[in-house]
């Protein structure tokens, strides 16, 4: 590259990685080509077996890889596995090729991690499932997915992982596609994350070019983050290059990390199974909008004014789902909501500049909302797939296991000290204050949120009496320990992940940002806004912590005071407003069919409008060209057969009358003719001799 | 005419065998003309048939004189014949053989005959004897193998057809008698 | 005119014959007789060739021609002949005057 | 092998009259003979593929005879990075289709004998290289589908039989034209391509733009270019399903081929000031347009009709573009889309097969009865839409990078099309292979081995084009980037300077 301005990368190269990746997709194809068959001769084991081999020992090769990075200096530490290449036309350079550095570690660590963990929990949870083998190839296959986005060393790989954990989304949530509820719930997630990849798309197109133009068109994450700055000056559409090409690329991140407005599929997508709520739709896939801005940190750095969109964005999410959190009944619907709003913490960090924090949240959520999903996972199990909490209640001493697990990972989510959540939420929430306290303050309010609703969800499942009926009631018991086993690593996640980044002001020394500093090294130089800079106040720093621990206590207090106590009656405060607040909210704002009336209506209604002007007016004048030229020639015909004819059927009606004197001549006699013949010939010859 | 003088012998010999031939010949016709029994008819057009054959001859064309004897002779009387006794059987001949309008046609006839004969004799014909080979068949094959091998060809190709044609055209009735009866 | 032979002779043979061929077409109610008759117009055809070919063209086409007329002529009797047998068949008579269905 | 672009095209030829001339009743006989005429094909497009030359721009397997000396006709056969994508892709697609047809029953002996004159015609399409030959090949392969459709097709099959006859003949006739134009204009009058891509330089821009519009409207007919398009649909529905494999396949790349292989080099003055309103606005509206008007559909065949308008699209957009990036993906796009077309079409056959009808809403759940053949429909499906992974996305991608460099507002309109895309076909998807099972159809038969073995080797190549793309971008990169610098570099011909 001749714009390689930037310091020499120095990069070390291992045939290892693309072993991560691949590993899982073998164990998919295996079970997509013969998994029906391995699962009728050797059982439903033999297919989960296999299927959580593969994820597993793509961890140890990712623990490997993370060590063998932890061994090289600091501004060295890229891996690189280049497999073939993939599309070389004109300037356009894009290999099937890896990269593995600190932020693709901590990405891979978690998704192999977690997602081993949930494949040996969906081996319980999927007990009685006649097509196991095809869930387990599903799932296999978006662990190739998501570990391509994350590994892959360019944006098209990045592309090419992106579309393909769409894709294992939409078939795992349309896993049991006889309802023609998930099949929709599949299909809405995957249309609605195409609205954010066809943002996605042209961002990369735009960088591309606009690079190219300075003769340096690259997708190669390295070498962007080398020459980006050679685009800082130009312009388009009034505005900086960087700023559009930003905001395309967060129009695919609010799709795939369901943010305002391409959230509504996230909720849906709760048709899944369990295991897939967990895996993919909190864990993983939709961190994978923050995963992409963090890659891009370089980028967004010269883009301020579309960090403030997101960081808005973010916030507002945030402030949005957790108030539709609040009124929710459906146990998954809450921890959806609770991820999405969750994400919008996320944002907010990446908005604001402060990636680390942002991929901190990133890594803790993921344990504590995988915890959370997988115990919901465990009780639906538990109650037979019944998914309201209005009927239940009182769980605590059926399943004290999930129970516990439960509890620790709603603490956690609570930001309560010193879970996970506590640290990186206020990591993040400090950031916000430095950057625009009104951020801050919707964080803020969305964190007591959280806690209420969180622990409203606590309340009515575990606590009180079980409102089942008596035959799930009977049923009731702990799940088995393919359940209950991730579910306690997962808390015990929950617990100590947050003392990776213990921030300065607690007396931490904040290892992961460090960790995570060569892959960010440019957003300090950035021209962007600066959030690291010096003036550490660090009694506002402790006191804006207190407050939100204070008010998460509330929420809490407030809870218990409603759903555990029942001394305020929930119906009541559901009548504040008439009740319509209320309605508003439960009803997500009407959004759903808000978005169906416009987009989904209106794309079908112009689809009918221009099939109708298709098959009328194209055709139409196709066919009319046709009839035109029937009409003329038909016109054409009685001008012919009155006009025309008109004189020649006089004639003929003369010959008619003639032939049918003349007729009686064809007497059919043989002779008759012969005798003809003979007369007209000899006349013929006799006219010509004399 | 045209023929020059050689010799006196010579020459009314040739004249005799001309007339004798066109004799036969027209006899031959009037034979098939006027013949009340068909058979007769069939048996007068042989006698026909070989007097033109001996005209050929005459006219230094003695390869078609064998064909025509061959084919004519051999063939398409037999072929007659056949078709005769097929249809009506020997005995009742003498009704099958009947004419019609006689008077008419002789009218008509003649006045063909007349037109005819005029014009015969009006046009003006090259007439003169031309040296010929000795032989025509060597003559005749070198013509059809060369200039005519187009209108050769497709002959073979019709007579194929004819071949084929008579063969449906009989057999097909034999095959609907069958299932009638 | 006797004395020597031409081309007049030989065309006045092949008149004789014509006329009495057109005279048995004309007046045969009998198929065959039909045909026959035709057989004859045909060989005054011929001779006409001939004599032609001998005396006014001096070529071998004459003779190529009468053998194609030869030719057609067997291949007609053939066919007709078979055609008269068909017809026999289905309609138990060949008198040219009864067969009269291909009219108006 | 100097001759193997003959053998291809005439091998289908002969095999036409050898399958006339067996018995009319032994379908067995008829199916198996005109299947191992088509097998040379297969093979020689492997050799093809293996011998092809991929560092050169130039022409590769040439013959040239003299045919009809008079007119200075020849008879001139050669390949290049640009056909020889569309030879591989006939020949893969016929034995595919013939093997599809093996469940005809009605003139078994008629249809495979047309099918093998259809083989020959479109084979000769892309090797010939003299403009006769061409259009000889042209009207030859309009003949059989006349037929195909007319006789083996649908309900409506004379409607629709004429429609697409009459619609290629109108094109035909302004392509004859444009034809003669150029013939007259060289002097010594030729037909050769060659000679006329070497003369473009001396054809003014008028003379040009005549001859490219009457060239143009050809081939937007076969593309089928909005508003010459609504004969697509028509025929598809009504032909039977090989015949709509090859239609869509085959048959409609001709109209794309065409404009590459004549407009561009020809005519390049033409090309550059047409490009824009006729290929790339045109193009994108077909993109969008197309995407729209499937997703209204409830015939699937109509659906799928409607989105190879769609996708094809992308071809025109990409070869206007005259970027690397574009024209290659343009190409790349029109083998794809053959590929996968070719698959969907069949999919839709075998359901038609079995239920008689292609009501989408009339199904429901096949998933649950159909489960291999619903995993290799996904495959298609996905392949449809531009996953990436699989061979389309390759393809529509490098069309819409190149597309961005050459406008952006258009880009950004053919891009909304990749939503439209996963709206229409997931929403087919849902309503026909998920949801609960329709009792009518409960069961059904699963794929039986005939229609695995046409369906699978395009599932493969389908997936190996989106992993290793370059299989196809090696043979055509060179022939492109030399067609995009001769229409870049076109410059109005100056009147000769000096006296010879």
């Amino acid at each position: 590259m001749t714009a390689a301005h930037g310091h020499e990368i120095v990069t070390h190269t291992s045939n290892l990685l693309r072993w991560i990746p691949l590993l899982p997709l073998i164990g998919a194809a295996i079970n997509f080509l013969v998994g029906s068959r391995i699962q009728r001769k050797m059982g439903r084991g033999a297919v989960a077996g296999l299927a959580t081999a593969m994820p597993a020992m793509s961890f140890v090769l990712v623990v490997m890889s993370f060590l063998q990075l932890k061994g090289y200096p600091t501004d060295e530490r890229i891996i690189i596995d280049h497999v073939w290449k993939w599309i070389h036309i004109g300037t356009l350079n894009a290999d099937i090729a890896f990269q593995f550095d600190p932020l693709s570690a901590v990405m891979c660590l978690v998704i192999t991690g977690i997602g081993s963990l949930i494949h040996v929990y969906s081996h319980g949870y999927m007990d009685d499932e006649p097509a196991a083998w095809r869930f387990f190839a599903l799932l296999n296959l978006f662990m190739f997915a998501m570990l391509c986005l994350v590994l892959g060393d360019n944006l098209l790989m990045m592309f090419l992982g992106w579309e393909g954990v769409g894709l294992c989304s939409w078939g795992l949530i349309g896993f049991w596609f006889s309802e023609m509820a998930n099949a929709r719930a599949g299909n809405k997630a995957f249309i609605v994350n195409r609205v954010g990849d066809f943002g996605f798309t042209l961002g990369v197109f735009l960088l591309f070019w606009t690079l190219d133009s300075h003769g340096a068109g690259t997708v190669v994450f390295r070498e962007l983050a080398n020459s980006v700055h050679l685009i800082a000056n130009d312009q388009l559409w009034g505005t900086t290059v960087a700023t559009v090409v930003t905001l395309f690329l967060f129009v695919g991140a609010t799709g795939k990390s369901a943010q305002i407005p391409l959230y509504v599929w996230l909720p849906d997508a709760m048709a899944g199974p369990t295991p897939v709520s967990a895996l993919i739709h909190a864990a993983t896939m939709v961190t994978a909008g923050v995963y992409m801005i963090a890659r891009m940190n370089f980028l967004f750095d010269m883009a301020p004014f579309t960090g403030q969109v997101i960081t808005t964005i973010g916030a507002l999410t945030a402030f949005f789902a957790a108030t539709i959190g609040l009124a929710q009944n459906d146990i998954k619907k809450v921890l959806a909501y609770s991820t999405v709003s969750q994400l919008g913490y996320m944002f907010i960090g990446v908005g604001v500049g402060a990636y680390a924090a942002g991929v901190f949240h990133l890594v803790t959520h993921a344990f504590f909302k995988a915890c959370l999903f997988l115990g919901s996972g465990s009780i639906i199990h538990a109650m037979h797939h019944e998914q309201d909490m209005r009927n239940m209640g009182g769980l605590k001493n059926y399943m004290p296991r999930t129970y516990w697990t439960f509890l620790i990972a709603t603490i956690a989510i609570a930001g309560i000290p010193p879970l996970a959540g506590f640290f990186s939420k206020d990591e993040i929430l400090w950031k916000a204050f430095n950057y625009n306290p009104a951020i801050w303050a919707v964080g803020f309010a969305a964190a007591g949120m959280t806690a209420f609703y969180m622990f409203r969800l606590v309340f009515m499942t575990f606590f009180g009496e079980c409102r089942a009926d008596h035959h799930t009631v009977e049923h009731l018991h702990e799940s088995s320990g393919f359940m209950t086993w991730p579910l306690v690593i997962l808390a015990v996640g929950s617990v100590f992940a947050g003392f990776l980044g213990v921030p300065a002001a607690l007396g931490g020394s904040n290892m992961f940002e460090q960790w995570l500093e060569p892959v960010m090294a440019h957003s300090a130089h950035g021209g962007g806004h600066d959030v690291h800079g010096g003036h550490h106040n660090l009694t506002l720093e402790y006191g804006l912590m207190a407050g939100s621990v204070l008010f998460a206590m509330c929420g809490i207090f407030l809870a218990h005071l409603m759903y555990n106590r029942k001394s305020i009656n929930p119906d009541g405060i559901a009548q504040i407003a008439g009740g319509r607040l209320h309605t508003l909210i439960y009803n997500k704002y009407y959004i759903d069919e808000i978005y169906q009336v416009v987009w989904v209506d209106g794309s079908l209604g112009l689809a009918k409008m221009l099939s109708w002007f298709d098959k009328n007016v194209v055709d139409g004048i196709v066919n009319g060209a046709a009839s035109v030229t029937k009409l003329v020639s038909f016109i054409n015909g009685r001008i012919d057969l009155h006009v025309v004819d008109g004189l020649v059927n006089k004639t003929a009606s003369l010959v008619h009358g003639v032939g049918g004197a003349v007729r009686r001549i064809q007497t059919g006699s043989i002779n008759a003719y012969l005798y003809v013949i003979v007369i007209v010939v000899t006349a013929v010859l006799f006219a010509r001799t004399w | 005419m045209g023929v020059g003088p050689s010799s006196m012998e010579n020459l009314s010999l040739s004249v005799l065998t001309f007339y004798a031939l066109a004799g036969t010949a027209v006899v031959g016709a009037a034979g098939v003309a006027f013949s009340r029994n068909i058979i007769y008819s069939a048996l007068s057009l042989m006698v026909s048939f070989l007097g033109v054959a001996g005209l050929y001859v005459i006219l230094g064309a003695d390869f078609i004189a064998g064909v025509q004897v061959l084919l004519y002779v051999g063939g398409v009387l037999v072929l007659t014949l056949f078709a005769v006794m097929l249809t009506q059987g020997i005995r009742d001949v003498e009704v099958s053989n009947r004419s019609v309008g006689r008077i008419p046609a002789i009218v008509i006839v003649s006045g063909t005959a007349v037109v005819m004969y005029e014009a015969v004799s009006k046009a003006g014909w090259a007439d003169k004897a031309l040296a010929m080979d000795e032989s025509s068949t060597y003559a005749v094959g070198n013509a059809l193998l060369s200039d005519y091998i187009l209108p050769f060809e497709v002959a073979s190709i019709v007579l194929l057809a004819v071949l084929v044609g008579a063969v449906v055209l009989t057999r097909k009735e034999v095959v609907a008698e069958d299932e009638s009866s | 005119m006797f004395e020597s032979v031409g081309l007049h002779h030989y065309l006045v043979v092949g008149l004789i014959l014509f006329c009495f061929g057109l005279f048995c077409v004309l007046t045969r109610r009998n198929a065959i007789g039909v045909l026959m008759g035709v057989e004859l117009i045909l060989n005054a055809a011929n001779i006409n060739f001939i004599a032609f070919s001998r005396y006014s063209a001096g070529s071998y086409d004459g003779h190529v021609f009468s053998i194609f007329v030869i030719m057609l002529a067997a291949a007609e009797a053939a066919i007709g002949l078979a055609i008269v047998l068909s017809i026999y068949r289905r309609a138990k008579s060949i008198d040219v005057n009864e067969l009269q269905g291909l009219h108006w | 092998m100097e001759n193997i672009l003959t053998y291809m095209t005439f091998i289908p030829l002969l095999g036409m009259f050898a399958v006339l001339a067996l018995p009319r009743d032994n379908y067995n006989l008829i199916r198996w003979t005109a299947l191992g005429f088509t097998i040379p094909g297969l093979i020689m497009a492997i050799w093809l593929y293996a011998n092809f030359d991929r560092t050169t721009a130039g022409m590769q397997f040439m013959v040239r005879y003299e045919w009809i000396p008079r007119y200075n006709i020849q008879y001139i056969m050669g390949i290049d990075g640009l056909s020889v994508t569309m030879v591989l892709l006939t020949g893969l697609l016929c034995p595919i289709c013939l093997l599809a047809s093996f469940n005809i029953e009605k003139a078994v002996k008629g249809y495979f004998a047309l099918f093998l004159l259809l083989n020959a015609g479109m084979m000769g399409v892309f090797c010939s290289l003299d403009f006769f030959l061409f259009y000889i090949f042209w009207e030859v392969m309009l003949l059989p589908m006349y037929f195909l459709i007319g006789i083996w097709g649908g309900p409506r099959r004379e409607y629709a039989a004429i429609k697409f006859f009459l619609y290629t003949l109108l094109g035909s006739v302004l392509m004859l034209i444009a034809m003669l134009a150029l013939y007259f204009h060289n002097d010594p009058h030729t037909f050769d391509m060659l000679v006329l891509m070497e003369q473009s330089g001396t054809y003014s821009r008028v003379f040009q733009t005549w001859a490219w519009i009457g060239l143009f409207i050809g081939f937007a007919i076969k593309i089928p270019a909005f508003p010459f398009h609504t004969w697509l649909p028509d025929a598809h529905v009504e032909a039977p399903t090989a015949i709509s494999v090859i239609l869509a396949g085959v048959l409609l790349k001709m109209g794309t081929y065409g404009i590459l292989r004549l407009c561009y080099p020809v005519l390049p003055l033409a090309t550059q000031d047409m490009a824009f309103w006729a290929l790339a606005v045109l193009g994108t509206w077909n993109i969008v347009y197309g995407a729209l008007c499937a997703m209204a559909q409830t015939d699937m065949k109509k659906l799928v009709a409607y989105s190879s308008i769609s996708h094809m699209g992308y071809v025109m957009l990409g070869m206007a573009t005259l970027t690397p990036q574009g024209i290659n993906g343009a190409i790349l796009q029109m083998f794809n889309h053959g590929t996968v077309t070719a698959m969907l079409f069949l999919l839709v056959g075998v359901v038609y097969d079995r239920a008689h009808h292609r009501d989408i809403n009339g199904f429901g759940g096949l998933a649950s009865v159909m489960p291999t053949y619903t995993g290799i429909m996904a495959i298609a499906f996905f392949a449809a839409m531009g996953l990436p992974g699989l061979s389309a996305f390759i393809s529509e991608v490098l069309v819409l990078i190149g597309a961005w460099q050459y406008s952006k507002p258009l880009t950004i309109i053919a891009a909304t099309a990749v939503i439209l895309t996963a709206g229409y076909m997931l929403w087919m998807l849902q309503r026909v292979w998920l949801g609960p099972v329709n009792e009518k159809y409960a069961d059904m038969e699963d794929v039986t081995t005939r229609e695995l073995v046409t369906l699978i080797p395009l599932a493969i190549i389908v997936m190996i084009l989106g992993v290793y793309p370059h299989a196809v971008l090696d043979l055509i990169n060179p022939t492109l980037l030399a067609l995009n610098e001769t229409v870049l570099n076109a410059t109005p011909a100056v009147a000769q300077l000096v006296a010879p």
